[in-house]
């Protein structure tokens, strides 16, 4: 049992949980418009492969996160013109977008740097880890919470700070509403696309972050589809935490301890095949306790009619 | 005949898309270093250029096809499923299975091999439909996890109990089924095989199904309005569960048809590798979920895929840049596919989220 | 002159929703509009609202010139609309859905200021919301309260009221007529959109007739009649209806002790025992939100109930499914044509099908020839505006689908029909028919439920009244004795004392 | 009647059949009459795989040496091997040369129906008599790899930080458990996998798990994760070792387990172009020098690293010698 619980347990859910969280904070922004992001994979993969571009080229992390927020800003502003402007489907769009992720980054990997598959260079500096100062005197929560990069602790602000627009501010409210009843909140003139537009670019800006945190935080490198599946899990965290900053958190602390739970059952007897199952299982198991709505009601309140 | 008039208006936006995707990709190829024009003749090779690639392509095609009606089954219904990854390795490790363990003449295996196949994916779905049904777990969300579960399961099972030990033994497959197992090609030494036969008459009855008959009726009401169809009689939870069965039976199918007609064993990851399950739920997308549409989007994306293989083989323009000029092509024809596809709605519905 | 609008047009592709509409509004004054299902009102509204851009004409505003690119140009200019289909956001308070737009606060959203301030303005006009509740919990009556709460508070002087009374009861339409005066006191104009002549009547200060789009005159209430207006609308007078008595038999409808969950503590359908007869109507009369419709779905098999039982013509359905529900005899026209009545996407033909789709079949197909020849029969004998069956059922006016609804069901030649509140946001025309047709059917034997939060329709057709108040049966009238008045008092929790 | 056969004759005795060449009287040896096209068709994208990526390089080497065509084709997923091998095998190659068991079947199919066609297949045996088949034991390598961890180990445990728990990854880590144990019986062996062949962040927080229950050698066995097991060593100084290439740094990537593809198919167009290739089946082990361990029966390119003793070094060379003498026998955990 020692073997399951310890304190690396917490410290190395915390660190991988981050990329996830921070891409699923993003798909919860435009969830809560109404577009459905399947890309946050491909936006992710874009944002670790250019943090890397970044740090090469300025050699400093501060830039190199500047100019991976640029450039995925840049493909999620395409991602939302697709959408928003010339109503592509949604889904196909982020389908695409992964598609096209993978195949630029590796492609771009050969050009830039001339190599195949990896990008690794030794006296390339990943991102600081910061020790709290208080924090880490404290015995236990110290060790768990004191010594991540910057990108962990900006994602834990992150969910308070959109916590906060969403139910504290004016343009969190509006946010919300234009998600909520689009052809209502187009009726009191609020511009329902601009909303759109500023949540596919906030997620661009988050996913970046996540992609920063991958190849920056954890690891100081590039390598193809680094980001394996992150993405997707971020979906699935952004639908269980059903797009809210908190439940999206709660849902990816549940992913990113149960990923860290089932690498330490892969040393028990069971196949490996199975303790990756683990964290898949369980997350089936939470969504019982976060039902959906029975399906009359949600009909019933998404129905724009009400007469 | 209203209808046709509708479509021949429709047509001049997607050829526009096309060029303009072509365009785009023009300057994909141009930063490769490539030559515009002989990549795009290699890549129009590659998916059309010889009976052998016309026929590889449609062989590609054949699990896109299924995987793409399986999806739009579920779409028209209101029902999303984006589990057909899971649908379809369970499906064709059960249909290997079968087929390496059942005895009796080879056609008869063949045939319970694929109804196996079927039934795998049919039950996976389902299950997923009746979490929803009976908890109210969302579709989305588990069908979505249980893909992993059921490839991990797949994988495992190849790499331990049923691993070919014969030959290298390096590989987490099946053992080669016998080859009176294997479905028949459709032309000798050509790649496409009766499976793609399958697909086309599942498409026709889909398309039968969804337009005529009485059930198609009820699932298309439910997809358009669930409250509507229930008003009417329509009893959601069964409809639900058998929209949800053949969704994915037909992705069964689909990994079934790939194991007995192409690859003759169950190898791990090779659809995943091929993401013939993503491809399929974006043909169905961009169709609209019509069944003929879907077959046609997914024929069509099939040929981007080969195509690209064409390029890599012929040209110096590496295989990326066949992705990227794929995802171009997709993103741009995207658009103008469901303009020209979709009826305008009454103050514009959330831009299409299909959710 | 306030507002001017000027040889107004809006064509969409062949459809000429509007040609050459002049319409104009003085400072404080309530000026109707009315017209058939599809004549325009809603559109020449949308196009005032900013919603639509006129293909031709002009507005001004106290004489100048203006255009609308957006509601919020509109807002800006004074103009407040109330929509025929509420915009309320579901999930957010009633405070919130008042003041979204104009949110007291920098950048941070003051709640409790937002609520203080919706209290103040429900005090100001008299208008009694919750503001702390959500929508989603709200009846329909009030969350037209909150609609125009909404328009007033951000500070319209032109207020558009499109159909504001089809879901009140009547004393809180005298509310809304009450509250519409004293604001014209105060200075504000109003554009009354309704199907109901004798409000407008009683409401309005001049009445703008469409017709196909045009208008067809423009009166002063004190120089007109319902029957003027009625005919510039139709174009022809309406026949009177003539109602015989009902000759009731066996029970087909017998409800025990039915009793369904509601939202909060209390159940929202407390033990209700009823039974409807063959060859009468029995009307349900009640204030919107008592229940009425958790009973109606409860007795549709669109919820299980809690306690109680449920038969039609001897079968106990309690707890069953729709489908068995309408097998053992159940047509139903639903209160809420767009929830439960229609498919929007689907086609006239396709919509229409709907509970005759095993009727209509062989072997499991379905015959489509037989559906559409059916759809159009009913086309004509209703005069449903759907040009042909292939259109979409969105491309209905609500009206026109409504009729649509109504065909369908009354068409399922069922023993028992529900009919709920089938005649809302309809015209006078298709109200005539809609009329006549359950009538009909009750003389052929059929057993009808009516619900209406219309007291005027309840009185028409019923043969025995209920009243519905707080989830209870408070009250049974027969169709000699019932009154408005009488009605009105039990529908408020009033003793019944003869 | 193989062609390449005729081939090799006409160009392997250029004097024996003086009529058949108008050409130049001295051709130079690297350059024949005729330049071969040859083709290395792989079963899936190069990507982060160090072993077609030194299939690739051997491959380029050659080509460039011995003045020949050649073309390497990538195949996008194992549904596309197939028309690629076709592809390639339908063309003007003269020699296909493809990798691993995942291109077994395809292979067996398609080198039937092109019998003049010479076909080579790297790291697996197909019988046939067009193909030539290049097999290796890893677990040799591996073998040695897992006496030198255990070596340098004080702590008595050792990891390993494996991909994806596939067949062929049994060679590798058999004989890795198997060599420990031969030097320290008691050794704690931690074996854990990634889940993928591109996840370097989840390669790194296994090491550091993998140290933090002890383990102060992790060899790193998981593709490209490898570079992220080598970070989570250098942040917290264990040792480890990586794969295929030398990837020594002198730090803590002290180790390297070598498999020479790049040489294999150096050696196969060599044999090709200069005639003397055969359709057998050749089998690299520590004794042919095809696999091997950096500093054992390899150099390595970074200094040796103090962490690693002279006299272990010398030990693992005895274990080298006996396993090449058959003294021991490496069991390949895949039969
Ligand atoms: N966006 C649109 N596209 C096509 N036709 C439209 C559109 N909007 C309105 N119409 C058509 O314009 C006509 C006028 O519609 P409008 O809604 O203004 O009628 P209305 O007078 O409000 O009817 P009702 O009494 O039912 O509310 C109808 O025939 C309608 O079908
Ligand atoms: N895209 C469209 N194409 C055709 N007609 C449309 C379109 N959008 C709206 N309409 C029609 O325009 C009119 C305006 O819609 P509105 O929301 O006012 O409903 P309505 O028809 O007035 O319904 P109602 O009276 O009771 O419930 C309707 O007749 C509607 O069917
Ligand atoms: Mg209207
Ligand atoms: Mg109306």
């Amino acid at each position: 049992m020692e073997q399951l619980f310890d304190l690396a347990l917490f410290n190395s859910a915390l660190r991988m949980l981050t990329p996830i969280l921070l891409a699923a904070l993003g798909g919860a922004l435009c969830a809560r418009v109404g577009l459905f992001n399947v890309g946050l994979e491909g936006l992710m993969l874009i944002g670790a492969f250019s943090a890397i571009v970044g740090n090469h080229y300025f050699g400093s992390t501060g830039a190199a996160i500047a100019f991976s927020i640029g450039c995925v800003s840049l493909f999620a502003l395409l991602f939302a013109y697709l959408c928003i402007h010339l109503r592509a489907n949604v889904i196909v769009v982020g389908i695409a977008m992964n598609l096209l992720a993978a195949g630029l980054t590796t492609f771009s990997l050969r050009t830039l740097f001339d190599v195949k598959g990896a990008y690794y260079n030794k006296d390339m500096v990943g991102l600081p880890k910061w020790d709290i100062p208080l924090i880490k005197e404290i015995p236990v929560v110290g060790d768990i919470l004191s010594g991540h990069s910057p990108l962990v602790y900006l994602a834990i602000v992150l969910v308070a700070a959109m916590w906060f627009y969403f139910y504290r501010t004016i343009g969190g409210f509006r946010f919300l509403a234009a998600g909520d009843n689009p052809l209502a909140a187009r009726s009191l003139g609020i511009q329902v696309r601009r909303y759109q537009y500023g949540a596919m670019l906030a997620c661009g800006v988050l996913c970046a972050l996540a992609g920063a945190q991958l190849s920056l935080g954890q690891v100081t490198m590039f390598t193809e589809g680094m980001t394996a599946g992150r993405g997707f899990i971020a979906l699935v965290a952004t639908m269980l935490g059903q797009s809210g900053p908190l439940g999206v958190a709660a849902a990816s602390l549940l992913f990113g301890l149960m990923d860290a739970f089932s690498i330490r059952l892969q040393g028990l007897a069971m196949p490996s095949h199975f303790t990756q199952m683990v964290p898949y299982a369980v997350t089936i198991a939470a969504m019982f306790f976060f039902k959906n709505k029975e399906f009359v009601k949600d009909a019933q309140s998404s129905g724009t009619s009400s007469r | 005949m209203d209808r046709w008039k509708k479509l021949a208006a429709s047509l001049p936006g997607p050829a526009a898309a096309i060029a303009l995707g072509l365009l785009a990709g023009s300057i994909a190829i141009a930063i490769a270093g490539g030559s515009i024009l002989e990549t795009y003749a290699e890549m129009w090779k590659g998916a059309f250029g010889s009976f052998y690639f016309l026929t590889s392509t449609l062989n590609r095609a054949t699990p896109v096809i299924l995987v793409g009606l399986g999806a739009a089954v579920a779409f028209r219904s209101g029902f999303f499923n984006l589990g057909a990854q899971g649908q379809m390795a369970l499906g064709g490790l059960a249909a290997a299975l079968t087929a390496l363990y059942v005895p009796g003449p080879g056609w008869f295996v063949a045939i319970v091999s694929m109804l196996v196949g079927i039934a795998a994916g049919g039950l996976w779905s389902a299950f997923a439909g009746y979490m929803d049904a009976r908890f109210r777990v969302n579709l989305l969300i588990t069908t979505l996890l249980l893909n992993y579960i059921a490839t991990l399961f797949a994988s495992y099972m190849v790499a331990y109990p049923f691993k070919d030990k014969t030959g290298s033994a390096a590989m987490a497959q099946s053992q080669m089924l016998d080859n009176a197992i294997w479905l028949p090609k459709l032309f000798k030494g050509m790649p496409a095989h009766v499976g793609l036969l399958l697909a086309l008459a599942a498409m026709v009855a889909l398309y039968v199904y969804l337009t005529r008959t009485v059930s198609g009726y009820e699932a298309r009401m439910m997809g358009g309005n669930p409250l509507f169809a229930v008003y009417g009689g329509v009893r959601r939870t069964p409809l639900m569960l058998g929209v949800m069965f053949a969704s994915g039976g037909l992705a069964g199918l689909a990994g079934a048809g790939e194991v007995l007609g192409s690859q003759y064993r169950y190898i791990d990851n090779a659809f995943v590798a091929a993401d013939f399950a993503w491809t399929g739920i974006m043909a169905a997308l961009l169709a609209n979920a019509h069944p003929i549409g879907t077959a046609i989007a997914a024929f069509f994306l099939v040929a981007l895929q080969t195509g690209g293989m064409g390029v890599e083989m012929n040209t110096d323009v590496p295989l990326e840049i066949g992705d990227v000029i794929q995802a171009v092509l997709i993103l741009f024809i995207t658009v103008k596919f469901v303009r020209g596809f979709r009826r305008r709605r009454k103050e514009g519905d959330p831009n299409g989220a299909a959710v | 002159m306030l507002l001017k609008m000027e040889g107004i047009s809006k064509n969409y592709g062949d459809v000429q929703a509007n040609r050459q509409i002049d319409y104009d509004l003085k400072p404080g004054e309530v000026h109707a509009i009315v017209g058939e299902n599809g004549a325009g009102k809603t559109t020449l509204m949308r196009i005032l609202y900013g919603m639509e851009q006129p293909s031709s004409g002009t507005i001004r505003i106290r004489g100048r010139e203006a255009h609308f690119a957006d509601p919020k140009d509109a807002i800006r200019h004074g103009i407040g609309m109330v929509h025929q289909h509420f915009m309320l956001f579901q999930n957010f308070t009633v405070a919130e859905n008042i003041v979204i737009g104009q949110e007291p606060g920098k950048l941070r959203f003051d709640r409790k200021a937002a609520i203080a301030r919706v209290e103040a303005l429900s005090e100001q006009y008299g208008i009694r919301v919750d503001p702390r509740a959500r929508i989603v919990d709200c009846p329909l009556g009030v969350q037209q309260r909150v609609e125009i709460l909404k328009v007033l508070y951000q500070g319209a002087e032109i207020i558009i009221l499109d159909e504001p009374t089809g879901v009140l009861t009547p004393l809180e339409v005298g509310e809304l007529l009450e509250a519409i005066r004293t604001l014209t006191k105060q200075g504000k104009s109003f554009i009354l959109i309704s199907h109901k002549l004798n409000e407008v009547m009683s409401a309005a200060d001049r009445i703008t007739v469409l017709r196909d789009g045009e208008v067809t005159g423009v009166l002063e209430t004190s120089r007109t009649s319902v029957e003027e207006l009625s005919r510039l609308m139709v174009g022809r007078p309406l026949a009177a209806m003539d109602k015989q008595p009902a000759s009731p038999k066996e029970k087909v409808l017998e409800v025990r002790e039915l009793s369904v969950f509601g939202s909060g503590s209390k159940p929202a359908v407390d033990a209700v025992s009823l039974h409807v007869r063959a060859g009468e109507i029995v009307g349900i009369a009640g204030i919107s939100g008592n229940g009425q419709s958790e009973l109606l779905q409860a007795i549709s098999g669109l919820t299980k109930p809690a306690q109680g039982t449920v038969s039609l013509l001897g079968t106990d359905v309690t707890g069953k499914s729709a489908r068995e529900f309408r097998n053992a005899g159940l047509a139903h026209i639903p209160e809420d044509r767009y929830v439960w009545g229609a498919n929007k996407a689907a086609t006239v033909a396709e919509t229409g099908t709907m509970g005759h789709q095993r009727k209509l079949s062989k072997l499991g197909f379905l015959q489509g020839r037989a559906v559409k020849a059916r759809v159009s029969d009913w086309i004509k004998q209703y005069a449903i505006k759907a040009g042909s069956p292939d259109n979409e059922t969105q491309n209905l006016s609500g009206g026109n689908l409504q009729k649509l609804i109504v065909a369908r069901e009354i068409a399922q030649r069922t023993p028992f029909l529900i009919a709920a509140e089938p005649t809302r946001g309809v015209d006078i025309g298709a109200m005539e028919t809609i009329h006549e047709q359950l009538l009909r059917k009750r003389d052929d034997g059929g057993a009808i439920l009516l619900v209406s939060s219309e007291l005027s329709e309840i009185l028409k057709l019923s043969d025995r009244i209920l009243v519905m108040y707080e989830g209870r049966i408070v009250g049974e009238l027969q169709e000699g004795e019932a009154t408005e008045e009488k009605l009105s008092l039990l529908m408020v929790g009033g003793k019944r004392n003869g | 009647a193989c062609g390449s056969k005729d081939n090799n004759n006409a160009q392997g005795s250029p004097s024996a059949s003086p009529s058949n060449s108008g050409a130049p009287s001295e051709s130079a040896p690297a350059s024949p009459a005729k330049a071969y096209k040859i083709a290395l068709v792989t079963p899936e994208p190069i990507g982060v795989n160090p072993f077609f990526q030194l299939m690739d390089e051997g491959l380029k080497k050659a080509g460039q040496e011995f003045g020949v065509e050649f073309k390497t084709i990538e195949s996008s997923d194992p549904a596309s091997i197939e028309q690629n091998l076709q592809s390639a095998a339908a063309g003007d190659f003269d020699l296909i040369i493809t990798s691993t068991f995942q291109m077994e079947d395809a292979l067996k199919k398609i080198a039937p129906q092109y019998p003049d066609k010479s076909f080579a297949i790297i790291d697996t045996v197909v019988d046939l008599p067009n193909v030539r088949s290049v097999a290796f034991r890893e677990h040799e390598a591996a073998y040695l790899l897992g006496a030198a961890a255990a070596l340098v180990s004080k702590s008595g445990t050792i990891g390993n930080v494996v991909a994806v728990d596939i067949p062929l990854m049994k060679k590798y880590t058999g004989g890795f458990e198997q060599g420990a144990k031969s030097v320290n019986p008691d050794i704690k062996v931690l074996v854990n996998y990634v889940g993928g062949f591109t996840d370097p962040a989840k390669a790194k927080e296994l090491a550091l798990l993998q140290n933090s229950q002890g383990a102060d050698f992790v060899a790193g066995m998981s593709a490209v994760g490898d570079l992220g097991v080598f970070e989570a060593a250098a942040e917290k100084g264990f040792y480890t070792s990586g794969q295929d290439t030398d990837n020594t740094d002198g730090k803590q990537v002290i180790l390297a387990q070598l498999k020479g593809t790049d040489a294999v198919v150096y050696e196969t167009v060599k044999d090709f172009v200069e005639g003397s290739f055969s359709f057998d089946v050749r089998d690299y082990g520590l004794k042919e020098g095809g696999v091997g361990l950096t500093y054992v029966n390899k150099d390595g390119k970074s200094p040796l690293n103090e962490a690693i003793s002279q006299e272990a070094i010398d030990k693992l060379k005895q274990i080298n010698d006996d396993i090449v003498a058959g003294k021991i026998v490496v069991d390949d955990s895949l039969q």
